[in-house]
């Protein structure tokens, strides 16, 4: 097998050596548990706050480890690539990042993820810590019928995380934060589309295998297959089979205001991420939907994957203000 | 009757076992997941056949708690729960004994299964281990109620779950990660009941 | 000719429709000149400060538009892809920021650029409007003689960017800043590699060619083949290949302080730079140089080539001032 | 003897070669820059060849200062500045001409290429543009010193810029981007003394 086109050493250790270059990079805003690849708020825990706590495969990046600081998460859990972390490091986050106010588990709708969240929880609980768990799932891609693990959680999770954690920040209690959390992933929808597949350091090879003229629509983060293989088509056609989708699952109607998340899933420029914005743009000015904020760039990645998806998610006045209060993180960073 | 030793060879041999299937579970998780299964089915076994040369252990259930711990610890995903649950719960029966007869091997495999069960919601059909591992529980029990020693036994379980896993192939997956697909994961054979195969085709050869 | 796996429409329409996006995802930041391929400060001209005009070939985003905004730059000119922008864009955008103290003009090595904004400096002289221009050559792939184009500029075009914005921001004028500009520029040095090329749209196909088991050191940021084709090696070694004739270029010694810059080119994955920049950490504390300030993600790319480039830039307490101030760009953003 | 019509045919030839030869100049371009000239030139060149629908010229150096314009407004990298200065300097010595002859088209072109020196600094043997143009104006010369006509110097100007553009091919890049490759340059014709090649043929035949 010829060798990856990767900057890594043993692909092994690729997870490890990230989180150690990251605190590197990062000593005043974060530090890192190394045995149990948590990147953690420098100031962990803040007394009297909810925390949050996310996590996940690797190969995400920012999320959820560009993620963590003042105004977002209080710990990420890294998983290996593409596989969901385990309870052990997952209660060890939330054991160190427990204020005293609670614990809220931000998770992304996988099988795995789900489940080790939840084993996780349980040991928590028996340990005397408050914890709730919101479980993300906004890609229209997948059906949410009894015959499918359910919609899988994708664009959303930073939105969320980054409202959320906004509200944490301002005081709110852990029910409130909860209920915060589950509104905005009720109210936000994603689909994506990938051009080219990725390779999974450990695997060495491409996950799955597109032609020349080909693009799969409605693809997950993790490399799965999506919805159908399709005919390479312009990005007003693209854009087109995102947003429709979506704006239909929402009900969005003329005059509703929404936060428009443009993506790259890791290996598109970001000019072609602007272009793409542009037409997303132009299908919500058609359906009369007002753009209240917007996001572009890359944020929820699978690894260098070529592609891109859009969120879009109906946003209330607490929603906004979430959304513009400070933040502080690597990968999301605002305000005074 | 299988003891300590023959349980931790069990566990040595699964892990001999996955170690030489790892790419081809990979490869069945890349059709219609993600590609990891091997590796993380590969990285929780060989941790936990390493439990027995770091540790002395007192039982064969404290053993096999130990081993359900590793995986829930190592593996990750989905299967990494599923497989922890299993032989957390596989324990339960054996508190006891030292040396295991099918009898009680019976009750613990129905107990493994049924943690499986319980945290996956996993169903007849729906194309996960379950469809490996519910017909070997069925055969192990049909053969141990018809008089055959534990080593027998097992090699019926084991003929059970092959025959389980190339059933799932056709199917489509209702469960996890291949769910995602609908109709197109059809066609390909499901990667947790081929590693569930894998388990009790090694339990086969080194408990009797 | 197979289609191309980009999120476009007419490959001659990328770069207009990339502006236009920008523009609709930035409306409180961002003004954008479409006839003149101009991304400016909202709030352009500010009077009495001086103004810093930047530009280039696109396809390098987040540079240069991504970094209009207030505490950097004040306008931005697009070239094509990898194409200089021309005099009459470069005019316009000149005239349109200088808020009476005059603009200063930052130029990337390249002989293109280079005598485009030698014919714009000449025609706003003529105009009336004071401008100085300095040029970044950084890239110590490229020999520095009478045989060459001189060094191309890279990284440090970033990282100057920042630091004179800064300046200009703290009202320095234009002799001040043009004179930090250039010791910027002196005290900065970088090395790229290439683990894959990159697709020009309006030419189709990939700039170079590299075997499965090959990357390119010493590459630049236009797809031009680099100094030398090498087998894939870990990244320790990559890391070696590139801070080495960084530091020994710099002179660097034990005690001195740098900012340290991995940036992407575009199509690697965030968690492999952060394990470059472990790599890179490492070798920085064996030779005793102080990372004052990091910076890691892709600010400088090539379009959706894999592979990085490793900046070091010497600084003074000016320096660290300017670049811990406050920043408000798509692409940079920190502090009140 | 050319007219300001002939002059215009020049353009409209020049922007036809260019279109035809565009792929070719890139893929040159790809070699040893960043595979764009075919483009950047094919932009400018189609810009000046509508120049004449456009707009009535009152004069053979009005309509090349256009050209000249045209080119470094539309052209960009460093052919736009260098063929930009090369029209505007062409326009000079011709500023009272409606009818151009082989001695004023000599002073013209001198005025030309040593604009382009001007600009780019280049010197013969860098392997740049100016290898094609420096042994055209120095063939033109000698075949109009020797009497020959407009269109018979050209001829000879054209068929020493070819042999020029085809002498790029083993030198070193000394300017330009080409430049950053070192020895790796060499084995690989120069796109802008194949373009400026283009420019001087296109001359040799309209301008007669
Ligand atoms: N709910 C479930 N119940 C039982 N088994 C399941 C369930 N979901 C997934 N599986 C099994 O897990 C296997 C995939 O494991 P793995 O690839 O390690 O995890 P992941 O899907 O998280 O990457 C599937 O092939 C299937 O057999
Ligand atoms: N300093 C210079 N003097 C003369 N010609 C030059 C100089 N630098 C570059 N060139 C010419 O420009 C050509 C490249 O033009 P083009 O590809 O359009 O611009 P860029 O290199 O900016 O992409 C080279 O092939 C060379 O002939
Ligand atoms: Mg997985
Ligand atoms: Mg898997
Ligand atoms: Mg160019
Ligand atoms: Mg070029």
């Amino acid at each position: 097998m010829a060798p990856m086109k990767k900057l890594l050493n043993d692909p092994a250790d690729v997870v490890v050596e990230a989180l150690a270059g990251m605190a590197a990079a990062h000593p005043d805003h974060l530090r890192v548990d190394l045995d149990h690849k948590l990147v953690l708020r420098a100031d962990a825990p803040v007394s009297g706050k909810v925390a949050l706590v996310s996590g996940g495969g690797s190969g995400h990046e920012p999320l959820h480890g560009g993620f963590v600081g003042r105004g977002m998460l209080d710990a990420a859990c890294a998983g290996e690539v593409f596989t969901s972390p385990v309870p052990d490091q997952i209660l060890a986050a939330t054991t160190a990042v427990d204020g005293g106010a609670g614990v809220l588990h931000v998770v992304k709708n996988y099988t795995g993820d789900v489940m080790n969240f939840e084993m996780a929880a349980e040991l928590a609980a028996e340990a005397g810590i408050q914890v709730e768990a919101v479980v993300t799932d906004d890609d229209v891609a997948v059906q949410d019928s009894l015959f499918t693990a359910g919609r899988r959680g994708v664009g959303v999770t930073v939105l969320l995380e980054k409202i959320v954690g906004a509200a944490a920040e301002e005081g709110q209690d852990l029910a409130a934060c909860a209920a915060l959390a589950r509104r905005v992933n009720e109210q936000g929808r994603s689909m994506g589309i990938a051009l080219t597949s990725c390779t999974v350091p450990a695997a060495g090879k491409p996950t799955f295998e597109l032609a020349e003229d080909e693009m799969e629509i409605g693809i997950g983060i993790h490399g799965e297959p999506g919805r159908s293989t399709e005919k390479l088509a312009p990005a007003r056609d693209i854009a087109a089979r995102l947003v429709e989708p979506v704006l239909s699952d929402l009900s969005l109607k003329r005059g509703e205001q929404v936060i428009a998340f443009v993506n790259g899933m890791g290996g598109t420029p970001l000019l072609e991420l602007y272009v793409m914005y542009g037409e997303v743009k132009r299908l919500l000015d058609d359906a009369g939907v007002t753009v209240a904020r917007s996001l572009v760039g890359n944020y929820i990645t699978s690894l260098e994957m070529a592609g891109c998806s859009v969120t879009l998610l109906r946003v209330d006045e607490e929603m906004v203000r979430c959304w513009d209060a400070p933040v502080d993180t690597p990968g999301l960073r605002w305000g005074g | 009757m299988a003891d300590l030793n023959a349980f931790q060879s069990w566990i040595s041999a699964c892990s001999a076992s996955i170690d030489d299937r790892a790419e081809d579970l990979t490869e069945l998780d890349r059709a219609i997941g993600d590609a990891d299964h091997g590796s993380n089915m590969k990285r929780g076994m060989s941790a936990c056949a390493q439990l027995a040369e770091q540790e002395d252990f007192s039982s064969i259930d404290a053993y096999l708690k130990k081993v359900g711990m590793t995986l829930v610890s190592t593996v990750g995903g989905a299967s990494g729960p599923l497989y922890g649950t299993f032989f957390l719960r596989l324990a339960g029966p054996l508190a006891a004994s030292e040396d295991v007869g099918p009898r009680e091997f019976g009750q613990a495999l129905r107990a493994g299964v049924e943690g499986i069960v319980a945290r996956g919601k996993a169903e007849a059909g729906d194309k996960t281990m379950y469809d490996a591992l519910a017909p070997a529980l069925e055969a192990f029990d049909e053969a141990s109620g018809s008089g055959a020693g534990l080593g027998e036994s097992l090699q019926a379980a084991a003929q059970a779950a092959a025959e389980g896993r190339d059933a799932t192939e056709p199917m489509v997956a209702r469960k996890g990660r291949a769910s995602y697909l609908g109709e197109r994961s059809a066609g390909h054979q499901d990667p947790g009941a081929t590693s569930a195969t894998v388990l009790i085709e090694a339990a086969a050869q080194t408990l009797t």
